[in-house]
């Protein structure tokens, strides 16, 4: 047979990121799919290892920008393991509280999408028409939009003001009522069911062999979830469902989404009711961290994502390992993906929610020579500061 | 060229290429065109092709990996075009200073036009950005 | 590393007039570690520190990062320091070194590893810092004479100390 | 803790330096007895494939896998130690978990660590790329070129 | 050839009419849809901003294609555009025929597909080729039901093929929308033109977020904004068409230029309203849906016009 | 009575073919090429007036007809122009014994088109599928002998039924003559309905209709291509079709039910060869079914008793040899170059063999009927031939036409779709690496396509004025048949002309605001390697695998349908009887042929 190749990427409109796949087609269907990552490959957990824990929190936060909370989360979570570190009830309730907030708009946003990448606009701009009010609870809470920067080791950096509680509240009734109009506007929609209903399915087995974490998982039938199986936070206080769907085909994986959602509203509410009472400090102050070393994990929106410390008794880490859910979820495509038209292939590569950002952290290399960095506008503010401190210490 | 430009300045088409970015801005960025910011009432509108493209809102740190093919979509965009970067990354690498992979020296690998900066920065913020730009072709 | 001990000469390396950043280390896990300041923290908190009761660097620290042991010694947390140096200027005698107080910690591991593989190892700190002031000695017991005094089990500071002289060790 | 005693115990005299904290359980294994632990774990435990990290230290090459059993939430953490550092060599788990590919590639990618049997042992990350590459070079096992 | 024919093509309803209207239909359609999306949408000339804009970028010629072929390739599907706009055109609004039938109409709309698969594929662009395959499917997709309901008037007008003959049996006898064949051949019409002019739900051969605009991929600058003038175009050209065919023309006087816009524009938004509630379908999906769903339709629509109804 | 211009026009060729046994190489292109041109001039003499019939011993042997003129142009025509490509570039091997069969095959098809008596009527035809096979047999392929035979026992075994045919005819009609012209038969008994049955398997097995088609595309994958282009493409096509003519017009009065079971089978040809067409991934196998796939408009035509339809079905048959023979001729020329018509391997040549595209472009937008090119006319003349026809009848039997005409538009439609993926696949697309040396085709190849090519535009422009009024209508009229009105509106030159003002008010418009620059391919920024490239061979696979398409098709390549296929297997016995007579000699081929009327008659 003669071989057609289509090269997906690295800029291709189907995700926001640079990506590259290369398809092997028959006609319209995908024989054969090679990944290649690294376009986003910046270094992270190289450069966490220069910083310090609180920096590499707003570090990892910026691995990547749509969950945003999933990697600081996780890293306090390994950090606190180091040292077993507690944390004050309030701070619990409000990291979960931002974790699920995050969840709905990180769903909301994963709606919007897939409904762009099969054509059909007017889910999108519903879909994230409704994330904005979501955006705006955040900014209320923490002051931005996105990368909230509220997670410290030992707590939080900022608390829920008593008095913004009502509002958020019922703005968080907005949402669920218009949610559930969408959610019902998606799923009677037979022409949008007959689109994506058996499409790209990841068979069970095939989700345990590839390791597969979060929604893409939790759709073949696995029910695997970090916040039940090693509840950390407030996880453990509050009630609520693992959903788990069985067929694992992308109608599935937005079923489950959407659902999901619910569940998190309904996790948001039990947490804003408990702030609303609890009166206890936000952050437990730790003076150093030991050596030694810990794994935190959090349910980001797209699964576990994993962080791995180990300390020297500084303030840095010496390895900082960071596994991000879509790292074991992109392989699934070589087994989901096979046999199917392109135009399936590509919404079941959008359907795992795949975010390169977070594949692509990564790795430290050990240097001896301390061979200086080149930068630029960050390099002359510090050579400023620099010059500012020695004249002050000249005086 | 000034009624050109005023044209041009009426109809944006932006590319966005996201260069190892955190993604958070390029989430922003789609947020533009969604109900609350909805910026097709400038004019502007995304594109998948960079062909079509007379702005390419430019994202992320370039890492070395991205770079070569960074700098060859910009040589294939049809000019005019205008390359914004959007966000800290473009503009002063944000925390990736450090790393060893990215590129030193961003503006050997694309000429940025322009900067906004904020970490991802708020919507509100590029369309300033665009309007600024707007009121640059419009003389 | 046994009886071995690092002897850092302080006065020799006020001397010799080198700015410590130019002695380098091998400590292979963090880019840029100065190891030296962290010995050089551990010192100066060790002898040249007062110990005063109201210590005004602890008073002075916005962060609540300074705080007295049981022994007396001031201890710096470093998940709480931010480096702002304030405390370096509260404290009247001048105790502090700027720039060894940093924001981010550096570590010395003592070159314990290299030790067990070889026993005559030198330390790129030694090689590096101006001859004589830091050196690879063996010692068992402090050297009060010649104001040799130990920190720690792997640590030897050559330095006029408070402490001694006000005998509160 | 029901699991992880048994399991202590059947591999009793496989394993070492263990250290048990809170549902983490980190312990050495040669790199021999390293496939038969890692198919108890998976096979038998039915635990997960988390991740691996790579690490170097001052004498060798280690590798770290952290493998989860979903049902308690207790985290296996078999370390695989290279003495060689220059050319760490160890067993690839592939034939075990598919998952691990990408996993064992990027290791390889950083660390330079070649696993036995693993299908497709290429640069993951930044391997292709020359400038990559020769900045890897530049910053792996400097401190072997040190001494 | 009358002097006057230079005038139905390039002025009146030819290429100045048709491009003018298409642009602000094209507005239409993209404020609908905002609106649809609870957006503002864009200023009503953005479209003509557009079109000029994309006149005055440069033209990126892939090195390895058919040059020429690229760059004549939207030029040739604009004057078949303007051609068959000017045709029906004079048909609606003159009852005059410009030289051509039903049936050269129908064989002159697929010159419109050749050449955007001609000019994507030229590229030698893997997606322009893709696109360029789905195209063709998509053609064949709706030919064969548009055949079918092409013959409906054709049958209902008593075996007639000139356009200003099939026109006058409706004056005659009443719009055939009014008769169940006409009326279900009108619907499946819609959808015929919807898949013609590739808006979603058959938006696939320029599946954005799969195929990067799939043929037009490569096309920068004046060609590119004669392929979206093209695009606009049909949307007045395939209305008018179903209004000739089915809705009785246009009655210019009075009252009636209201009637008229109202056909028109309701022919137009029903458009537009399909393109927003639907996902994209598959082009197999498509193939499946007309070939077995609407085509069987179609012939229904042929038996009940044969027998009279 | 020696001199007698018909007679030369096959005598001539007849003669160069002999001759250029002994002659070398150079020197029988030329006497080709000289034979050829007398003709031209014999049938400038004839058209002038000069054509006196020739009898032999006081028998008709050969007359002048409208019809046979008709199809006498257009045999020198395209011979001509093919003979000019085959010029250069016939492989070498081959040379001699083609340029010793072209001349003869131009002969024999002279004398059946010239034939007025059966007999000599019958045994042109027998010989010129005669050169058919001898041309199959010098295909390179390893299938081509076995090609060759199946050719020729198809075309062979019809030719039996076409003699029984014409005897039944003669024995029904109880004449002693044998003209052609006097047999006119109404179809009223059984016998008279077999006999057209014969006559119609004959006429389709020439032409390359469904059933019997199924030798066409072999034959163009395995024969050299020239001679595709030169028989199934073109003359057995105007042949079969002659006889079509002649049993609709002279031979049998034809009733409704008649007319429209030959108008089903012309659908059915159309549509079933052109789905096979659509998923062949070799060159010439495709061009080979769309010449079975046109043949179906013609026969729609030709046998709907529209004269309308008619006169289409003839123009087709005319523009079909034109633009098919451009086809194959072209696609001689990218296999010349690239040795192969492979479509995967093929890709991207229309950069580097820019004439040959276009007028391969040419002869693809002609046969899939886009106007203004001759394909439309043609094939619009018969839809409203049919249309008008549809307008007249029972609405039963009006739906049956209307099923045949949607059909028949469709199958137009799904031409398209496969010439796209043709040129596509040849001259589209990425270019892989080994072509990048490829050249234009020689001089004499690409003047033969352009003149091909011109020859489409014109008459698809120029249709009314020159080849309808000039050729066919007189034809047609001769036949005591005159052409109505249009039923329709269509001025190819008018449409021509307000295209053209658009496209130049465009293309002004780009020339006056261009910037051009030339750059890559864009693919998201990722290298444009060689493996990324689609074939477009693929193109119909969603097709092919739709529900009950799948099976069909499954079946059709399992030969299924193929009447050669499934016949050899029952008259294997009997065929392996035929092989062992086939030597390939004439006399004993000719003595069949009158062993088996003797027995025939003897029979009877
Ligand atoms: S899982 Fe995805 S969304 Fe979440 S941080 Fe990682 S890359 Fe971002
Ligand atoms: S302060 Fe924010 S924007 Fe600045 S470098 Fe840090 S993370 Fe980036
Ligand atoms: S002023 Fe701006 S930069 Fe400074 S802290 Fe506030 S938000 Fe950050
Ligand atoms: S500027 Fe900030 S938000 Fe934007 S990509 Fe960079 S790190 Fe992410
Ligand atoms: S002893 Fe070793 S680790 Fe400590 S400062 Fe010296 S070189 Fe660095
Ligand atoms: S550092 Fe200074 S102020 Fe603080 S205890 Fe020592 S001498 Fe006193
Ligand atoms: S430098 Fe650190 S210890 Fe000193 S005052 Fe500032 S925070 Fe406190
Ligand atoms: S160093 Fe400057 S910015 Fe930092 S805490 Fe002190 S005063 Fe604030």
């Amino acid at each position: 047979m003669n071989k057609n190749v289509i090269p997906v990427g690295p800029f291709h409109p189907l995700l926001e990121e640079a990506e590259y796949f290369t398809l092997t087609v028959d006609g319209e269907t995908v024989v054969d799919i090679e990944l290649d990552i690294g376009w986003m490959h910046r270094g992270h957990e190289f450069i966490s290892e220069q910083k310090t824990f609180t920096q590499s929190i707003f570090l990892v936060e910026r691995i990547c920008g749509i969950c945003s909370t999933s990697h600081p989360l996780a890293l306090v979570h390994a950090i606190e393991d180091v040292d077993n570190i507690e944390i004050p009830e309030r701070a619990a309730y409000i990291r979960t509280l931002i974790g699920e907030l995050e969840r709905i708009h990180s769903h909301l946003l994963w709606l919007g999408l897939a409904g762009h990448f099969i054509g059909y606009d007017t889910v999108w701009m519903w879909a994230w028409k409704y994330r904005e009010p979501v955006l705006e609870m955040f900014e209320v809470i923490s002051g931005n939009r996105n990368h909230y920067g509220m997670m410290r080791v030992g707590g939080v950096s900022k608390d829920v003001e008593p008095a913004k509680i009502s509002e958020l509240a019922k703005n968080l009734d907005m949402i669920q009522t218009k949610l559930e109009m969408i959610a019902k506007a998606v799923n009677d929609d037979p022409v949008l069911k007959s689109r994506l209903k058996g499409v790209g399915v990841l068979t069970k087995q095939a989700a345990i062999d590839f390791c597969a974490v979060g929604p893409t998982s939790r759709a073949s039938g696995i029910p695997a979830d970090v916040r039940k199986t090693d509840p950390k936070d407030a996880y453990g206080m509050v009630d609520f469902k693992v959903i788990v769907l069985q067929n694992g085909d992308v109608y599935d994986k937005l079923v489950l989404r959407v659902l999901e959602t619910f569940e998190s509203i309904k996790i948001v509410k039990q947490c804003l009711d408990k702030l609303a009472e609890n009166n206890s400090p936000i952050l437990n102050d730790i003076k150093e961290i030991k050596p030694g070393e810990g794994i935190g994990r959090y349910e980001a929106p797209r699964g576990e994502v994993f962080h791995y410390v180990r300390t020297d008794g500084t303030n840095r880490p010496i390895r900082h390992k960071v596994r991000a859910p879509s790292y074991v979820n992109i392989p699934t495509f070589q087994a989901s993906c096979k046999g199917i038209p392109i135009a399936d292939a590509l919404i079941t590569l959008a359907a795992v929610d795949p975010c390169y950002c977070c594949t692509e952290r990564s790795l430290k290399f050990i240097d001896i020579n301390h061979d200086p960095l080149k930068y630029d506008l960050l390099k002359i503010s510090r050579e400023k500061t620099e010059s500012f401190r020695r004249q002050i210490n000249g005086l | 060229m000034g009624w050109y430009n005023k044209r041009l300045a009426k109809s944006i088409w932006v590319f966005h290429m996201s260069a190892s970015p955190c993604n958070n801005c390029d989430i922003e960025i789609l947020d533009l065109l969604t109900p609350k910011y909805d910026i097709e009432r400038l004019g502007i509108k995304l594109v998948g092709s960079v062909r079509h493209a007379d702005v390419i809102l430019l994202s992320g740190v370039i890492n070395q990996k991205v770079a070569p093919r960074v700098k060859k979509i910009y040589e294939q965009a049809a000019k005019p075009c205008f390359v914004v970067g959007v966000g800290t990354c473009p503009s002063g690498g944000c925390c990736f200073n450090d790393s060893y992979n990215i590129v030193e020296k961003r503006e050997d690998v694309i000429p940025i036009d322009m900067y906004i900066p904020g970490c991802p920065p708020k919507p509100e913020a590029m369309i300033e950005g665009v309007a600024k730009l707007i009121g640059v072709l419009n003389g | 590393m046994g009886l071995k001990k690092l002897l850092i000469d302080i006065p020799a390396l006020i001397d010799s007039g080198i700015s410590a950043e130019e002695i380098e280390c091998e400590y292979i896990y963090h880019r840029k570690n100065h190891g030296a300041f962290s010995l050089l923290e551990i010192a100066e908190f060790a002898s040249y520190c007062r110990q005063c009761k109201d210590a005004f660097c602890v008073a002075a620290c916005p962060k609540d990062a300074l705080e007295h042991l049981e022994s007396g010694v001031i201890k710096r947390w470093n998940m709480r320091c931010v480096g702002c140096k304030s405390c370096v200027l509260a404290c009247p005698f001048g105790t502090i070194f700027p720039e060894v107080i940093n924001y981010i910690s550096a570590n010395c591991d003592f070159c314990i590893n290299q030790f067990e593989a070889d026993p005559d190892f030198q330390p790129l700190c030694v090689k590096t810092a101006p001859p004589n002031t830091l050196k690879i000695v063996a010692m068992v017991n402090e050297d009060k004479k010649n104001h040799v005094y130990f920190c720690g089990e792997n640590v030897a500071v050559k330095s006029p100390s408070w402490r001694m002289k006000e005998e509160r060790v | 803790m029901d699991k992880k005693e048994k399991f202590l115990q059947k591999f009793e005299s496989k394993i070492e330096k263990i250290i048990d904290k809170h549902e983490r359980l980190y312990f050495n294994v040669k790199n021999e007895d390293f496939l038969e632990v890692v198919n108890h774990l998976i096979n038998d435990l039915g635990c997960r494939l988390s991740t691996a990290t790579g690490m170097e230290t001052y004498h060798h090459v280690e590798v770290l896998y952290h493998f989860s059993h979903d049902e308690s939430g207790q985290y296996f953490c078999p370390r695989v130690i290279m003495p060689d550092k220059n050319n760490p060599t160890m067993n690839s788990i592939t034939q075990l978990v598919i998952g691990a590919e990408w996993i064992e590639r990027e290791i390889h990618d950083f660390w330079g660590v070649n696993f036995i049997g693993h299908p497709r042992l290429e640069p993951l990350m930044i391997g292709d790329h020359p400038k990559g590459a020769e900045r890897k070079n530049q910053f792996r096992f400097k401190r072997v070129e040190h001494e | 050839m009358k002097p006057e024919f230079v005038f139905y093509l390039l002025v009146f309803p030819g290429l100045l009419f048709t491009s003018v209207l298409g642009l602000l239909i094209g507005w239409v359609d993209r404020k609908v849809t905002a609106r649809f999306t609870y957006r503002v949408g864009p200023p009503l000339f953005q479209n003509f901003n557009d079109f000029f804009k994309l006149l005055g970028k440069e033209t990126i010629i892939v090195k390895e294609g058919v040059h020429s072929l690229f760059i004549v390739a939207p030029f040739i599907a604009f004057g078949v555009m303007v051609l068959i706009s000017a045709i029906i055109g004079t048909a609606l609004f003159y009852q005059y025929d410009l030289g051509a039938d039903i049936i050269v109409v129908m064989y002159l709309l697929m010159i419109y597909s050749v050449m955007i698969i001609l000019g994507g594929a030229s590229t030698g662009n893997v997606y322009s080729s893709v696109g360029a395959g789905r195209e063709i499917k998509l053609l064949l997709a709706d030919e064969l039901a548009f055949i079918l309901i092409c013959l409906v008037p054709i049958i209902k007008s008593g075996y007639q093929i000139k356009l200003d003959s099939i026109l006058m049996a409706q004056v005659t006898n009443g719009a055939f929308i009014g008769s169940f064949s006409g009326l279900i051949a009108f619907i499946i019409g819609i959808l015929c033109i919807q898949a013609k002019m590739a808006l979603t739900p058959f938006s696939i051969p320029e599946a954005e977020t799969e195929l990067v605009e799939g043929p037009l991929m490569e096309y920068s600058g004046p060609p590119l904004a004669f392929w979206k003038l093209n695009q606009l175009m049909m949307y007045v050209a395939f209305p008018f068409l179903l209004i000739l065919l089915f809705w009785g023309g246009f009655e210019l006087i009075g009252i009636g230029i209201l009637w008229a816009v109202l056909k028109y524009l309701s022919i137009v938004v029903l458009m537009i309203i399909i393109k927003n509630t639907n996902p994209r379908i598959r082009i197999d999906t498509a193939l499946h849906f007309f070939w077995k769903i609407a085509t069987p339709l179609a012939f229904i629509a042929i038996i009940l016009a044969v027998f009279g109804y | 009575m020696v001199y007698n211009n018909l007679l030369l026009l096959i005598f001539i060729p007849l003669a160069a073919g002999i001759i250029n046994i002994i002659l070398p190489r150079v020197i029988a292109k030329l006497s080709a090429v000289v034979s050829l041109c007398i003709n031209f001039y014999l049938i400038y003499l004839v058209y002038l007036g000069d054509n006196a019939p020739f009898a032999f011993f006081d028998t008709l042997i050969l007359s002048f007809s409208q019809m046979g003129f008709f199809s006498l142009i257009f045999i020198q025509l395209l011979s001509f122009i093919i003979l000019f490509f085959s010029l250069k570039g016939v492989e070498s091997s081959i040379e001699k014994m083609f340029f010793i069969l072209y001349p003869l095959t131009v002969a024999f098809c002279n004398g059946v088109v010239l034939s007025n008596h059966v007999f000599s009527f019958l045994i042109f035809w027998g010989l010129s599928g005669l050169t058919l096979y001898l041309f199959g047999l010098l295909g390179k392929t390893k299938e081509a002998p076995k090609t060759a035979k199946k050719t020729f026992i198809i075309i062979g075994g019809s030719d039996a039924l076409l003699i029984m045919g014409f005897v039944i005819i003669w024995l029904l009609k109880g004449t002693t003559s044998w003209s052609i012209f006097e047999l006119k038969t109404a179809l009223d008994n059984p016998a008279s309905i077999i006999a057209l049955t014969f006559l119609l398997i004959a006429a389709f097995a020439k032409a390359g209709g469904f059933p019997f088609h199924t030798w066409v595309p072999d034959f163009a994958l395995d024969a050299p291509i020239e001679s595709a282009a030169f028989l199934p493409a073109s003359l057995d096509k105007l042949l079969g079709i002659y006889l079509l003519t002649l049993m609709v017009t002279i031979l049998f009065e034809i009733g409704l039910l008649v007319n429209m079971i030959i108008i089903s089978l012309g659908t059915l040809t159309v549509i079933t060869a052109v789905m096979m067409a659509m998923n062949q991934h070799n060159g010439k196998k495709l061009l080979g079914y769309h010449a079975v796939s046109q043949v179906g408009y013609m026969i729609m035509g030709i046998g709907s008793g529209s004269a309308l339809a008619f006169a289409g079905g003839l123009f087709h048959l005319v523009n079909h040899t034109i633009y098919k023979s451009d086809l194959f001729l072209t696609l001689g020329s990218v296999e010349k170059q690239t040795k192969t018509a492979e479509l995967d391997n093929l890709g991207g040549l229309g950069k580097k063999m820019p004439i040959t595209f276009v007028m391969a472009l040419i002869g693809a937008l002609s046969i899939s009927g886009i106007p203004p090119f001759n394909g439309f006319f043609s094939k619009w003349m018969i839809y409203q031939g049919l249309i008008e026809k549809a307008a007249l009848l029972q609405p039963v039997y009006q739906l049956w036409l209307l099923v045949c005409i949607i059909l028949a538009v469709f199958g137009s439609a799904l031409t398209l779709a496969s010439f796209m993926k043709f040129l596509h696949a040849i001259y589209l697309g990425r270019r892989p690496k080994i072509y990048d040396d490829v050249k234009e085709a020689p001089i004499n190849q690409w003047l033969a396509t352009s003149a091909l090519s011109l020859l489409c535009i014109g008459f698809g422009i120029f249709a009314l004025r020159f080849p309808l009024s000039k050729i066919i209508f007189p034809a047609i009229e001769s036949n005591g048949i005159i052409v109505p009105e249009f039923l329709g509106l269509y001025i190819p030159q008018l449409i021509v002309m307000l295209f053209l003002i658009g496209f130049i008010v465009g293309m002004g418009i780009y020339l006056f605001t261009k910037k051009v620059r030339y750059d890559e391919v864009y693919l998201g920024g990722s290298e444009p390697l060689e493996k990324f490239r689609v074939a477009g061979t693929e193109f119909y696979n969603e097709i092919r695998n739709m529900k009950p398409l799948k099976t069909i098709y499954d079946m059709a390549e399992k030969k299924y349908f193929d009447i050669y296929e499934m016949g050899s297997k029952s008259t294997f016995a009997l065929s392996r009887v035929l092989q062992k007579g086939h030597p390939g000699q004439l006399q004993l081929y000719i003595l069949y042929i009158i062993i088996g009327l003797l027995v025939f008659i003897a029979l009877i």
